[in-house]
């Protein structure tokens, strides 16, 4: 492989690493603070929708994140009534939340647009178009440091920066502010915050909301950054895939980064090899296909069998039963 | 009254349902006649909507996909005086017409005007999900390119193994952002609403594509340097037209009736360079007499050209 | 109810109808309870009595359905933790509300925090803790992780956290249960100088050695309900356990001397290295004879559980073992072997703790009657499981440990901690074991119950059954035991006989210091606090 | 002391939830310009008003007793086993390679041996995922949600390059041979001079769904791995402490539920379309999921849930059909079903334990 190879191969999996850090960030926050999120698939796939319906009628990008950021919200709010103040299976609701984006989008998009649940393709100031990064062109030239800046580091939708501003901003919110120590212990044991006097509701609603904001900024992303529109079931499983990630990065931030980079690394060179030649056998491409989710299983399987989840993660705070 | 069943990639696909769908509207435009339309939603369901349609005395029915094959060849002999067509897919009963496509010689025509077209000499296919029929159209494609253009390449892709293919314009987008790190300067996507993703992402990175089933230049004009239409909308057409007289048997829609063609239309028009004219006219005439054979990969599962 | 002196200034805390019930049961009715300032007030009362409950509703964990809270002689509406932590209230509860995986400093700053960023919070807190922990006598490490901590140093960090908040009146709920004789004291001397600093303080205890030793008032709680509260000077506790209870309770064991027999359980040499690669057990030599009682005392977390859990059948995943047991003579397998094996083996086994492991709490009582033994041959039928003779044989048990109430087809989880307990003990002594494990056999049990289970225990030695008792409550082992011995650190640090033993020389071997032998056992240094030997 | 009675519990909180389902249903159904009585009345017409609806319906109600009594044993052991629909896929591999390899003189014999291709399929699909959790501690959740995915790609695999037949452009295997094919429930009623259900699907795998049920019930309140499974479900140190091993009823538990699952193969695969075709499941296996939750993982539950959902899917499909509300529309109550009659179950509860805690006390 040669260089600009590699760089087009970084260049991929950065693009395709961008929803699904998103995406693991925003289960972060979520299972931090012990509420389990698999519904992240449904949340993106409804941001998708409503970004890409807003921006098309608006004609604003801008417009569109926002109401991305909207729809996975008002997911989220469902999410945290039935899971905060209804105290139901986190899990169960995640998976409603799910077929409902699915369902929701369809119905709703065939209503409004004809398309069977498309949106009509955006254009111009409806996406986020990619930015070039001051003296990218001129740097280009440079070897070795130049094409990584001109072609690896510029050249991204904002949201791309954003999503990795957002990995450091993590951190920082969770290990140096009052709201992360809270967070971090309304994971661990509820009963700890709550006998110090935070409302363990308002807490891991704040944390379920910011999840829901990430997803709508992930499901944004999808359809007006990478793509032009929304087309339907377009989340294509990366909501599962984040969360393999957030479990493979131990609920860390910095970890989350990194394997997110992974699976879109991974994604991008099953793109540029679809049909790995391995000298004596080929492998096909169905498998190169199916190779994320194997790797994930063995991720899973091999080194994350003594990840901890948050001790109180997936479980209800009740206390008057 | 004559009906339409859709596969279950639904009415709205911008591939074939909708081309059959803009079919039978013409139809309706034209005769001011009445249809019935259905769309599946479960395999179970194919055989039922053909018995409910037949029953309700609809006449001729209609049908897109190769899906609806199996469950016609049980259905068709319960009703005689029914006539049914298939698109797709050959169903050897007295009372169906099957409508076949060539659409390796459309490909390949596509092959042929992205190997003029190409500068780089690098093309790229991307196909949805990964079964034979897209397999059709990647072998057509790269037999046209390859005799245009011998030592050129083709780069080929598929979005996934599951029906989700179908829907994944990301990916769609990235796979053709790779194919152009690879050199590819034309891409043919023949991927459904994934497709739609690879035509944008073409436009975006400023090289041509090509659509797919239906005309899709008007998509991004100047940027798509045509599509390779299949005539599914006319099959329908005349079907409709053709009522309860609709002629049994097997109907090929190759290259020579009109059936598959590439699309030349106002959106492409600045790019047709009197070269690229030439050379699919050429091997249009080739095709039709005979002396350009087309291999089809689906009578073997093997591609001559790699 | 009320005869207690409370002087001109308004008492720290009154309590006025407070009434709460959790669906269908009622915890408090209608409860009045006067805490004069500066005094130390201890709450009695049964299982369930509904004490916890009281406190918490103080301390604004649960709302009530009815009643006033005066602090100070002020109403004060208490909706959530945070109006009674501002009206001078802290609370160390009886299960510790810590974070496990946090510093001490982050647990004492956590929602006391002085801004939106931690930093300044958290050198605050280092200086005010170095201050507290002087004043006190209650030094931690401020930058130890809370599970790092033993029982007791996790009581520190509650107590601090109180203290942190500048508490005025601290509610203590059963705190001694996990503290050893001499942590007792030292968390009493501390308690008498908060006393003597003004501050009021209400301590929850089953432990009627306790109430007399430290309190200046004691009220008695009994199903929901206040029946008393006096001066403690002019009670007994014989008249305290007559109030608790309604009746008049025996408060010793009455027992025959031991005739033992031949040795049941032979353990020579046993060690073990946990998952974690911590050498749990240190060579363990112990046996125990039939009609014998051998009781293990030592703080929790010295080994006692391991051992337990080895000898039951299921030591900790990943653990390696090593030594030998022998059970009448023939070797049980360490590894390879697991519970069930165990118990047709003959050893029946009492969990340390109820909740957890001994019962399934979303079971009914009679499907937990035949937990563990489910697969015994008379409750099959062919395939099938015999429940009528699960629920025959369950209904037997209910009604001979009087579990209350009498009804199989209750969720084990809506009986009472004690009622619960007797499900289990009746579970294993009915199964006539040659052996019986059972700890903390009346951990958090009231004493109606307890006397009930001892009666039980010595009757099993009575029957010529070996028993070996594990607790952390050293009257409980002093006076149960026909053999006492202390563990330490993974080790037996000595055997007595209950009749030669003092507390004082039960208490010197428990914190790992042999007062037969002027110097301290090689290896060992008394310093070396129970639970830091994760360090080792 | 119970809160509510029990005839509260199982049936008035689930119904409950289950109008409320419905209820925001009409209100999405109205959103999109259509009528919710039109809809009710085709859904109820085309499916419960002819023996013809009744044979589809029942048919759908076939698969989703097979998927939800998979969800439910899983469930049981505390394990949620959300790979339904691979271990579905797999099972139908599995009635595939029996059927088309084995030379079966009749269906009553071909019908045993192909239950156990595809629960032996089904389960093995599943006891990847159980080992991994029993032994390695990944999450069940997340491993089955990843073999969906994988069972897709090499079912794809296996059917385009393996099993499909020489020139069929179809990705699915060659017809099962006719004595394998087998005998509807019309077929049946033909032989007691009944015309019903002509042309629909329904076959005697139902009466194997419905022997499934009973078994599945027996297993679980009345045999000792039943109880074990139950006790495990409830409380892992506490099966520890009884001798349970956690490993033996997690990958035992897994394997029941894929075979299970697998088993669905037969109704669809074998029974309906007579060959193996890509995408055979159609989402039954997470609608196994809704079918335990709403059947209050109960056997009985399971039936009646599968019903209503096998009425759901019928109906649905006439409303795809005959109107123009698209199909997506039974995605969203399937959603808002699972929703309220699983997560916000204790929105319904909670009031209810309340208004029977003032009656009892009223009562009292
Ligand atoms: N969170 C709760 N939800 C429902 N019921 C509860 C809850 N806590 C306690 N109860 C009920 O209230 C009653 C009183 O319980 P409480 O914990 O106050 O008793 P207690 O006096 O502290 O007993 P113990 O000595 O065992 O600690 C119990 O019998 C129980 O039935
Ligand atoms: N959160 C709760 N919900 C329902 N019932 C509870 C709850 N907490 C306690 N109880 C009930 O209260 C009674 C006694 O409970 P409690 O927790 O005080 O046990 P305990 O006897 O004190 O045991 P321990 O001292 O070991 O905690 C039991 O009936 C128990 O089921
Ligand atoms: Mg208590
Ligand atoms: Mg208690």
């Amino acid at each position: 492989m040669d260089f600009p190879t590699i760089i087009q191969i970084l260049d991929s999996s950065v693009r395709l690493m961008v929803p699904l850090l998103l995406a693991c960030l925003a289960g972060l926050y979520s299972e931090r603070a012990g509420v389990f999120d698999i519904g992240l698939e449904g949340k993106m796939l409804m941001a998708a929708f409503t970004a890409a319906s807003v921006a098309y009628a608006t004609g604003s990008a801008w417009a569109g994140l926002l109401a991305g950021i909207a729809g996975a919200l008002a997911l989220s709010v469902v999410h945290g009534l039935s899971s905060i103040t209804f105290r139901g299976n986190q899990l169960i609701s995640g998976v409603a939340i799910n077929f409902l984006a699915s369902g929701l989008t369809v119905l709703l998009g065939q209503k409004i647009f004809g398309l069977g649940g498309r949106t009509p393709s955006l254009e111009g100031a409806a996406r986020f178009n990619e930015i070039t990064l001051p003296f990218a062109d001129a740097l280009r030239g440079v070897p070795g440091i130049g094409p990584i800046y001109a072609d690896l580091i510029s050249g991204h939708s904002v949201l791309v920066y954003v999503a990795f501003a957002c990995v450091p901003l993590t951190w920082w919110v969770l290990y140096r502010t009052r709201f992360g120590l809270r967070l971090r212990a309304v994971g661990e044991n509820p009963a700890s915050v709550d006998t110090a006097g935070v409302s363990v509701t308002r807490m891991r609603f704040s944390a379920v909301l910011i999840c829901g904001v990430l997803c709508g900024m992930a499901g944004a992303y999808l359809a007006t950054g990478i793509s032009a529109g929304f087309v339907k079931e377009m989340s294509a499983g990366r909501g599962y895939i984040a969360l393999a990630a957030l479990i493979f990065a131990k609920w860390r931030p910095w970890s989350a980064l990194g394997a997110t980079f992974l699976f879109g690394l991974l994604e991008a060179l099953a793109n540029r090899f679809p049909n790995l030649d391995l000298g004596i056998v080929t492998v096909p491409s169905m498998f190169m296909n199916a190779l994320p989710y194997i790797l994930t299983v063995i991720i899973l399987a091999g080194f994350v069998g003594r990840a901890i989840p948050p001790r109180a993660g997936g479980e209800p705070y009740v206390k008057e039963r | 009254d004559p009906a339409l069943i859709f596969d279950l990639g639904g009415k709205f696909d911008k591939s074939f349902n909708e081309a059959a769908f803009g079919g039978a509207e013409r139809w309706k435009a034209e005769t001011g006649g009445t249809y019935k339309e259905l769309e599946m939603q479960s395999e179970a369901q194919r055989e039922q909507a053909l018995r409910r349609l037949a029953e309700t005395g609809a006449n001729p029915i209609v049908m897109t996909g190769f899906a609806f094959g199996e469950v016609l060849n049980k259905v068709a002999p319960d009703y005689p005086d029914t006539k049914f067509a298939i698109i797709d897919m050959v169903v050897e009963q007295p009372n169906v017409q099957s409508i076949v496509f060539t659409e390796e010689q459309g490909s390949y025509l596509a092959g042929v005007m992205a190997a003029k077209a190409s500068k780089s000499g690098t093309v790229g296919f991307i196909g949805g999900m990964d079964i034979p029929l897209i397999h059709k159209f990647e072998c057509g494609f790269a037999q046209g390119f390859k005799a245009t253009n011998p030592d050129g390449k083709v780069l080929i892709n598929y979005t996934g193994t599951t029906p989700a293919a179908w829907n994944d314009p990301v990916k769609g987008g990235e796979l053709l952002k790779a194919q152009i790190g690879q050199g590819a300067d034309v891409v043919y996507a023949a991927a459904g609403g994934t497709g739609i993703g690879v035509l944008q992402a073409a436009a975006d990175a400023n090289i041509l594509s090509i659509g797919v089933d239906s005309n899709q230049n008007h998509l991004h004009p100047g940027k798509v340097l045509t599509s390779m239409v299949k005539g599914v909308d006319n099959s329908v057409y005349e079907a409709f037209k053709a009522g309860a007289d609709l002629q049994p048997g097997i109907k090929v829609m190759d290259l020579a009736s009109g059936g598959v063609s590439v699309a030349m239309d106002d959106s492409n028009k600045p790019l047709m360079t009197p070269d690229i004219t030439a050379a699919v006219d050429a091997a249009t005439q080739g095709i039709t007499g005979g002396e350009i054979k087309v291999h089809d990969y689906m009578t073997d599962n093997t591609c001559p050209v790699q | 109810m009320q005869d207690l002196p409370t002087g001109g200034t308004p008492p720290a805390i009154e309590l006025r109808g407070i009434s709460k019930a959790f669906g269908p049961v009622q915890a408090n009715k209608g409860i009045d309870l006067v805490v004069p300032r500066g005094s130390i007030h201890g709450i009695i009362g049964e299982n369930g009595a509904g004490k916890s409950t009281l406190m918490s509703i103080l301390y604004g964990f649960y709302r009530p359905d009815a009643g006033e809270i005066l602090i100070g002689g002020k109403p004060v509406a208490i909706t959530d933790s945070q109006t009674a932590i501002r009206s001078g209230i802290g609370m160390v509860f009886q299960h510790f509300k810590l974070v496990q995986n946090f510093t001490v400093l982050e647990n004492i700053i956590l929602g006391a925090e002085d801004g939106g960023l931690l930093r300044p919070s958290l050198s605050r807190a280092r200086g005010e803790l170095q201050r507290l922990a002087r004043e006190y006598e209650l030094q931690v490490d401020p930058d130890a992780l809370v599970e790092d901590l033993s029982v007791g140093h996790q009581q520190r960090v509650e107590i601090l956290k109180a203290l942190y908040r500048q508490a005025d009146i601290l509610i203590l709920d059963e705190p001694t249960g996990v503290l050893t004789p001499a942590e007792a004291d030292h968390l009493f001397r501390i308690l008498r100088g908060l006393r003597d600093e003004g501050k009021t303080i209400i301590l929850i205890t089953h432990k009627l050695r306790e109430i007399m030793e430290i309190t200046d008032n004691v009220s008695v709680m009994r199903r929901g309900e206040m029946v008393a509260s006096v001066q403690t000077a002019q009670t007994s506790p014989a008249h305290l356990a007559e109030l608790m209870v309604g009746r008049k309770v025996l408060l010793r064991v009455d027992k025959a001397p031991a005739q033992p027999g031949a040795p049941v359980l032979e353990i020579r040499g046993l060690r073990m290295v946990d998952a974690a690669g911590v050498e749990r057990l240190r060579g363990i030599d112990l046996d125990i004879r039939a009609g014998e009682i051998v009781g293990i005392a030592g703080v929790s977390g010295n080994g006692q559980t391991q051992l337990l859990e080895i000898l039951g059948g299921y030591p900790e995943k990943g653990a390696k073992l090593d030594g030998a047991v022998r059970l009448k003579g023939r070797d049980l397998p360490l590894t390879g072997s697991d519970a069930r094996a165990r118990r047709q083996a003959g050893i029946g086994h009492v969990p340390e703790d109820r909740q957890v492991e001994g019962l399934i709490m979303d079971f009914s009582a009679w499907e937990n009657v035949a937990f563990g033994y489910h697969d015994a041959p008379e409750f099959q039928n062919g395939l099938l499981m015999d429940n009528a003779a699960i629920r025959a044989d369950a209904m037997g048990k209910i009604e001979r440990f009087d579990v209350r109430p009498p009804n199989p087809d209750l969720a084990a989880k809506n009986f009472s901690g004690g009622n619960q307990q007797k499900i289990v003990v009746a579970r294993e002594v009915e199964r006539n074991p040659d052996l019986l494990l059972i700890g903390q056999p009346t951990r958090g049990v009231d004493i109606g119950a307890i006397e009930f289970i001892h009666k039980r225990i010595v009757a099993l030695r009575d029957a010529g059954k070996a028993v070996l008792l594990v607790s952390v409550e050293l009257d409980e082992i002093m006076a149960l035991s026909d053999r006492i011995a202390v563990m330490f650190d993974g080790r037996i640090m000595g055997q007595r006989l209950p009749n030669e033993a003092t507390t004082g020389d039960l208490g010197c071997l428990m914190a790992g210091v042999d007062p037969a032998t002027t110097a301290p056992q090689d290896a060992i240094t008394p310093a070396a606090a129970p639970g830091s030997e994760g360090s080792a | 002391m119970e809160r509510m009675p029990k005839w509260a519990d199982v049936i008035l909180t689930p119904l409950i939830s289950l109008l409320l389902a419905f209820a925001i249903s009409a209100v999405v159904i109205l959103a999109i310009g259509e009528s919710p009585v039109e809809a009710l009345k085709v859904m109820v017409e085309g499916a419960l008003f002819s023996s013809y609806g009744w044979g589809f319906t029942l048919y759908y109600t076939t698969n989703f007793i097979f998927t939800g009594l998979a969800v439910m044993v899983a469930y049981h052991a505390g394990l949620f086993n959300i790979g339904g629909e691979g271990q579905a896929a797999i099972g139908g591999l599995g009635v595939a390679l029996a059927l088309l390899y084995v030379p079966w003189p009749h269906w009553a014999l071909a019908l045993p041996g192909a239950m156990i291709g595809a629960a032996a399929f089904g389960a093995l699909w599943a006891l990847i995922p159980a080992w991994l959790q029993a032994r390695r501690g990944s999450h069940v959740v997340i491993t089955t949600i990843m073999f969906n995915f994988i069972a897709a790609a090499l079912l794809n695999y296996v059917l385009v390059n393996l099993l499909r037949p020489v020139g069929s452009m179809d990705p699915a295997s060659a017809n099962f041979p006719p004595a394998t094919h087998l005998p509807t429930l019309s077929d049946l009623a033909l032989g007691f001079g009944i015309e019903w259900g002509k042309n629909t699907p329904v076959n005697v795998t139902l009466f194997v769904a419905l022997l499934a049920c009973l078994l599945v019930w027996l297993l679980i309140w009345r045999t000792r791995l039943g109880y074990e499974i139950r006790a495990f479900g409830k409380s892992e140190p506490g099966a520890v402490y009884a001798g349970i091993s956690p490993t033996r009823i997690t990958v035992i538990a897994m394997l029941i539920s894929g075979g299970l699952a697998g088993l669905m193969a037969i109704n669809n695969v074998m029974g309906e379309a007579e060959r193996l075709v890509l995408n055979a499941v159609e989402g039954a296996g997470f609608i196994g999921i809704a079918v335990a939750l709403m059947g209050r993982n109960h056997p009985l539950g399971v039936l009646l849930a599968a019903f209503l959902f096998g009425f759901l899917y019928q109906g649905g499909g006439e409303l795809a059909l005959w109107t123009s509300i698209p199909r997506e529309l039974i995605v969203v109550i399937q959603a808002l079903v699972i929703l309220f009659t699983g997560a916000l179950d204790n929105m319904v509860r909670i009031p209810l334990e309340r208004l029977f805690g003032a009656l009892r006390r009223k009562g009292a």
